[in-house]
């Protein structure tokens, strides 16, 4: 067992503990942190994937934007002000449906055969030839998310307008 | 030829000016009521080329019958086929009911309306007309016993729409509801007679009908119809005819009519409703031919009636009300005669009746018009106030009353002189009777209106010669009633001698034709002169004689006001029988039909969407649920099916 | 890139835990020297611009006086609101201070002075940097205070919203450094990477080349340093004190280190990648020390520069602040990086890049100077209106939802 | 290098706690950040996917390209859902998803 191996069970439970804070934890900021902490871990594995640009995307766009906005939604709608049932209704049949989900997930990896499970094969994904492979092969999916990504912006700008009579 | 085979045109003219005054009446610049009287007066005008094309078809020898139509319906070997027939009683009716109606209507004009302002409705009252008229028109030339029921139906509506004109007054509504249902009874007869001979013979057209009741009755070989079956059909029908016509017991209606606008009772009386029930039983006459002992039931029912109705016109005060059992008594004469089998001569009664029947009730309209009042006994002493009325109100009177050699003296002729033939003594001697009973009502109308002294001066003072518009109708009709009768001679030969011509070509032909009996003429009109003077000696002056008959004996005088309690012996079977019954079907209808039958099904559906619209809560949370759950459906089936 | 920096230096070679041991405790003892002086300078320099000579007492002209404040600091007693979210509140100065420790990772302070050289150090300084940000909203959040959580929603907004500005112009330089790379080494392989990036400019330094990257980067930085005149967030006088106000002692401290922390570290990259770092003037082959004394020298311009900002400009206001970013600095920088995009595909000589950035610039400045003509024109008008602020639901608000 | 295998138990773990956050919570941005995990966790496997098996999939790094798309979209995603978010706050003075019951019958 290497050592990047250990570094990844210790990633992978940071990981997943900060996933357990997210649905778990009574306070909402706090969830809101333990997801910063899990999308770091997860920043992390692709690390250890060796494909650090992903990870540092990740870490951009999650810890820097998405987080950020999630914290100004949990003020703006005043999450701590209102103290309340955080939980809905149905949790032993969510906890049913997730248990088997995993289960399930668990009992098909583990049940396949993975041709490329060799881990000596491994050597690092250059991000150069990321880049390359992204301008040139998926072209036109890039422009499209471009599109999107313009539209969304356009959408949240409208959503969020005062209402008339406000200001 | 050409009008022989679209005779329907002169319905169909009528309908569609009651269909534009339904639509547009209320807008149309003085109500409409001159489209009206165009549509009426158009009927009329072609009623004459229709006449025409008949006499040159009957003298052409090809009997002047003519049957057109069209398929309406077609089904597994069954077709339904609405067609007109035109023969010599349809151009007899066609000749009555226009002319009639277009004088009514002309006459309703200046009737219908105050100091020259139109009363309310006035454009409804002209519309419903005309439908009446389109309606009667196409019983009239009905070739097949749908067609005919439905125009049947529909003069029925029309009557209750008309009597029921001044629906404010609760009296006229309970009149027209009276006329309806009693008239309803009857109907109900006729639909199921209809359907007994549907049945029977698979077809509508009357022509058909006749022929196999005939070929049933003739050779015994192929049997149609048995012969109680056949009687109960007949007779149904005659029920049918007895409720239109207000035979003896359907009588009731007729008088509680008089509610309506005299004009209308006018029409009622003379052209449309009426006797609609006598042309029924005129062109069915062959079918109570082979029937037995319909000719005799149709006889019993209108001999009753014309002693019956005679009888308690005697003592009606009211003017209308002692014209409407006039009509009644005479609608009895008229079935005696279709009972005897004489179908020409019941024609010609209705003719001359329609005439000057429609003259009494413009006239007494005139009078009730000008001086509002229509009780006889606040009136009297009319005659110089309004001698045109008067005066043509007098001649229909002795129409009516069968002095010669007006009309009624003739047609009223014809019927004893066939009764004679084809009848006992004891009928003859009763319709005498009835006839004596008729001369002396009319007298005693005329009397105590216009004759005598004033009985209340305001009236008096209030009296006025009616409006041209008016006049000119009685004028017109009083001239008809003096003339009409000499149709009973024959002098273009065979075809327009009016009785002997009509049986020439109605179905079978009556083996007499007019000839003037004069035994018979003498005791007739012998009987009218009685009627006459004993109306005089009772009712002149201040009719104390009548008093006195009538105190001696109280008992029958009471029975006779009373109409022989008919109206509460209805009254009391209908509180007895009929709203029990009613209120019976009426539960029944609201338990089982309704609520269980109709919100049965509505509660079901309700209470199971509120049970089951529960899993729509509206919590996004749920819908995921299910999304996940879906998912993890399809995934599991997915694994199953791959492994 | 050679890893062993000491084994260099000191010529012996450790096993790799030592190693890093001694670096981590190298930094660490930078970090906090540096916050020390950069605190000395500061007050020094602000006293003369304000015509005053600052700290006298404690030590020969003073210099001891930011030592004694750090004493009283750490001796100081370190309070907790009773309202506070415990464990927000305590972990908040770590979690603001950590980040700006990683970064120190892929700074190259000489050619081979660098902890661990990246390959993409460039993203990893702003990947690691916005995560600060959470310590940021931690402490605003975490003590239960209306004014902390003001100054952290603050600088969040201004931290996002100058964050894309300064991406996008050092993506404009990489591609500069990618393009002279491909000419040098037929590979762009390591264009992200701070130490290629200031091995690449040894005749020219892309401030040359990059005018209008530069101001933009500084502009940035002023923000993500909430330095006047971009320190709404750390306003006394709109928020009162901001996100720290609530704490004291040495957590207070963990800020102020942070903070002091940040500004030599991004001033060092900006030196690294726009004033070519140890490379410039002399090139590689002149000693560690010349190298190192370089960076310094270039870097401490710049903190002066900043210092001289505090003293010059005065305070925007917020939403003045985000409609600049958002508005201006933003559609600037694009435009630069098309500029870029375009010149280098079809093979532009660097100077018509360097011309058209300048041009750029002016563009901009003249853009700025007309907008706050019209602006203190308008001045009396624009008072009555009310700044465009992130709408917070008021108390009848929510009590009237449910 | 971990087997691949742990490295798709791990994501599964991952997914299977954002679906019951999913489930369970109430708060709307809640919700929003159990889906980021869910994107994760696939992004993850997708990675590595690619990873492990580039010789398999020469070299075009699809799993990868994923994974960007996704944290784009993941970008665009909560940014239009948190100003959903928001506005729905403004209307109805609460985040709360099951408070929101105005989508029944």
């Amino acid at each position: 067992m290497s050592a990047t191996e250990v570094v990844f069970y210790i990633i992978s439970f940071v990981m997943v503990a900060g996933g357990l804070g997210v649905v778990l934890s009574r306070n909402i900021v706090h969830s809101a942190l333990a997801l910063i902490m899990s999308l770091g871990a997860v920043a992390g594995i692709y690390v250890i994937l060796t494909v650090e640009f992903l990870a540092l995307a990740q870490l951009v766009v999650y810890g820097g934007a998405v987080i950020m906005l999630m914290l100004f939604a949990l003020m703006l709608t005043r999450a701590r002000e209102r103290p309340q049932a955080l939980f809905g209704k149905n949790r032993p049949v969510a906890l049913a449906v997730a248990g088997g989900l995993l289960t399930a997930f668990v009992a098909g990896i583990l049940g396949t055969e993975w041709a490329q499970s060799n881990r000596d094969e491994i050597e690092p994904v250059p991000f150069e030839e990321i880049g390359d492979v992204l301008f040139s092969v998926w072209a036109v999916p890039f422009e499209v998310v471009s599109v999107v990504l313009v539209i969304a912006m356009a959408g949240a700008i409208l959503l969020s307008q005062p209402d008339e009579g406000e200001r | 030829m050409y009008w022989l085979d679209h005779a329907y045109v002169i319905p169909a003219i009528p309908a569609i000016a009651f269909f534009v005054l339904f639509a547009l009446g209320k807008w149309l610049p003085r109500g409409g009521d001159w489209l009206s009287i165009i549509a009426i007066g158009t009927s009329f005008v072609l009623f004459f080329f229709v006449l025409e094309a008949h006499l040159d078809s009957v003298n052409a020898g090809l009997g002047g019958l003519s049957n057109v139509g069209f398929d309406w319906l077609e089904f597994e070997g069954f077709k339904l086929r609405i067609g007109f027939t035109v023969d010599s009683i349809a151009v007899v009716m066609l000749a009555v009911v226009t002319l009639v109606a277009l004088l009514v209507q002309v006459y309703s004009v200046s009737y219908m309306r105050h100091h020259g302002k139109p009363e309310p409705r006035y454009w409804w009252y002209f519309a419903v007309h005309s439908l009446f008229v389109a309606a009667m028109l196409a019983l009239v030339l009905a070739d097949n016993f749908l067609l005919l029921y439905v125009a049947w139906e529909g003069v029925g509506l029309c009557s209750f729409l008309l009597i029921g004109f001044y629906f404010e007054k609760q009296s006229a509504v309970e009149a027209a509801k009276k006329a309806f249902v009693t008239t309803r009874l009857g109907d109900v007869g006729l639909l199921i007679g209809i359907i007994l001979f549907w049945r029977a013979t698979g077809t509508f057209q009357i022509s058909e009908v006749i022929a196999a009741a005939q070929a049933g009755r003739t050779n015994e070989l192929a049997p149609v119809m048995s012969d109680g079956y056949l009687t109960l059909a007949t007779l149904m029908v005659f029920l049918g005819a007895m409720g239109k016509s207000a035979q003896f017991p359907f009588h009731v209606w007729l008088p509680d009519a008089m509610e309506g606008p005299t004009p209308v009772s006018a029409l009622i009386h003379a052209a449309t409703m009426v006797v609609a029930g006598v042309y029924l039983v005129a062109r069915l006459l062959p079918l109570f031919d082979v029937t037995p002992g319909a000719l005799q039931v149709v006889t019993g029912v209108g001999l009753t009636t014309a002693l019956f109705a005679g009888v308690l016109a005697v003592v009606q005060t009211d003017i209308k009300r002692v014209l409407a059992y006039s009509t009644v008594s005479q609608l009895g004469f008229m079935f005696v005669a279709l009972g005897t089998g004489a179908v020409g001569v019941a024609m010609f009664h209705l003719l001359t009746h329609a005439f000057f029947k429609a003259l009494l009730f413009l006239g007494s309209g005139s009078v009730i018009h000008m001086t509002g009042e229509q009780d006889a006994r606040k009136l009297g002493g009319l005659w110089w106030r309004m001698p045109v009325t008067a005066a043509t109100f007098t001649i229909g009177a002795l129409a009516l009353a069968g002095i010669p050699p007006l009309s009624g003296f003739f047609s009223k002729d014809e019927i004893f002189v066939v009764v004679n033939a084809g009848q006992s003594d004891v009928i003859l001697i009763l319709m005498g009777v009835a006839a004596f009973l008729s001369a002396m009502y009319m007298a005693r109308l005329v009397i105590i209106t216009f004759l005598g002294s004033p009985k209340d001066l305001a009236v008096i003072r209030r009296a006025r010669e009616a409006p041209p518009l008016m006049v000119a109708p009685l004028v017109i009709l009083a001239v008809l009633t003096l003339f009409v009768g000499f149709f009973a001679f024959d002098q273009v030969g065979d075809a327009f001698g009016f009785p002997g011509g009509i049986n020439n070509y109605v179905y079978f032909p009556l083996p007499e034709s007019f000839h003037f009996d004069d035994t018979i003429a003498a005791a007739t009109g012998v009987a009218s002169l009685a009627g006459l003077g004993a109306a005089f000696w009772l009712f002149w002056g201040k009719a104390e004689r009548a008093q006195r008959v009538a105190a001696f004996a109280p008992k029958a005088t009471a029975l006779v006001e009373n109409k022989f309690y008919m109206d509460d012996v209805y009254q009391a079977a209908i509180d007895r029988v009929v709203l029990p019954a009613g209120r019976a079907v009426a539960v029944f209808d609201r338990v089982v039909v309704n609520d269980t039958g109709i919100n049965g099904p509505g509660d079901f559906t309700r209470y199971g969407s509120t049970w089951l619209r529960r899993h729509v809560t509206g919590r996004i949370p749920d819908y995921a649920l299910f999304m996940v759950l879906g998912i993890v459906a399809a995934g599991a089936l997915g694994f199953l099916v791959r492994v | 890139m050679p890893d062993l920096v000491l084994s260099e230096f000191a010529g012996v070679s450790l096993p790799d835990w030592i190693d890093a041991l001694i670096r981590i405790v190298f930094v660490v003892a930078l970090m906090t020297v540096n916050a020390l002086a950069l605190i000395y300078l500061e007050r020094k320099v602000l006293a003369r611009f304000h015509q005053r000579v600052g700290p006298t007492r404690t030590g020969p002209f003073g210099m001891l006086q930011s030592a004694a404040d750090a004493v009283k600091l750490l001796t100081k007693e370190d309070v907790r609101p009773a309202s506070a979210d415990r464990w927000v509140f305590e972990l908040a100065p770590y979690f603001a201070f950590v980040p700006i420790f990683l970064v120190f990772i892929p700074i190259p302070w000489t050619e081979t002075w660098v902890v661990r050289d990246l390959e993409l150090g460039f993203l990893f300084v702003f990947g690691v940097l916005g995560l600060n940000l959470v310590g940021v909203v931690m402490a605003g959040w975490g003590s239960d205070n209306k004014y902390a959580l003001l100054g952290a929603v603050r600088a969040a907004a201004q931290a996002i919203s100058y964050e894309l500005p300064m991406l996008l112009v050092s993506v404009a330089v990489v591609m500069v450094v990618s393009a002279r790379l491909l000419v040098d080494n037929g590979s762009t392989l390591g264009a992200v990477d701070l130490n290629v990036i200031a091995l690449e400019q040894t005749t020219t330094p892309f401030i040359i080349l990059q005018p209008l990257g530069f101001a933009i980067f500084m502009i940035g930085m002023l923000a993500e340093l909430h330095r006047p005149p971009f320190d709404m967030p750390i306003a006394e006088s709109e928020v009162v004190g901001g996100y720290f106000v609530e704490y004291s002692g040495i957590r207070w401290s963990f800020f102020f280190l942070a903070e002091y922390t940040a500004l030599l570290l991004l001033v060092m990259i900006a030196s690294v990648v726009f004033l070519g770092g140890w490379n410039f003037p002399f090139g590689e082959d002149v000693g560690l020390g010349l190298q190192l004394v370089l960076t310094l020298a270039k870097a401490g311009a710049l903190i002066f520069i900043l210092f001289w900002s505090r003293a010059m400009l005065p305070r925007l206001r917020i939403d003045q602040l985000m409609s600049f970013s958002w508005k201006v600095l933003l559609p600037f920088s694009i435009l630069q990086v098309l500029a870029n995009a375009i010149i280098l595909t079809y093979d532009g000589d660097e100077w018509i890049v360097g011309v058209t950035s300048l041009a750029l610039l002016v563009l901009l400045s003249a853009l700025v100077y007309v907008r706050a003509k019209m602006l203190a024109r308008g001045a009396e008008r624009s008072i009555h209106k009310q700044p465009a602020r992130p709408r917070l639901i008021t108390a009848q608000d929510v009590t009237s939802g449910d | 290098m971990p087997p691949l295998e742990n490295v798709l138990v791990v994501s599964a773990i991952l997914f299977s706690i954002g679906v019951y956050g999913v489930l369970t919570r109430r708060n709307a941005v809640n919700i929003l950040m159990s889906v980021e995990l869910m994107l994760n966790a696939v992004s993850i496997n997708m990675v590595a996917f690619a990873v492990y098996g580039r010789v398999a999939f020469d070299n075009t790094f699809t799993g990868i390209i994923f994974a960007f798309f996704i944290v784009v979209v993941a970008a665009a995603e909560v940014a239009l859902a948190l100003g959903i978010v928001v506005r729905l706050f403004r209307n109805r003075a609460t985040a709360n998803v099951d408070e929101v019951n105005l989508l029944k019958w």
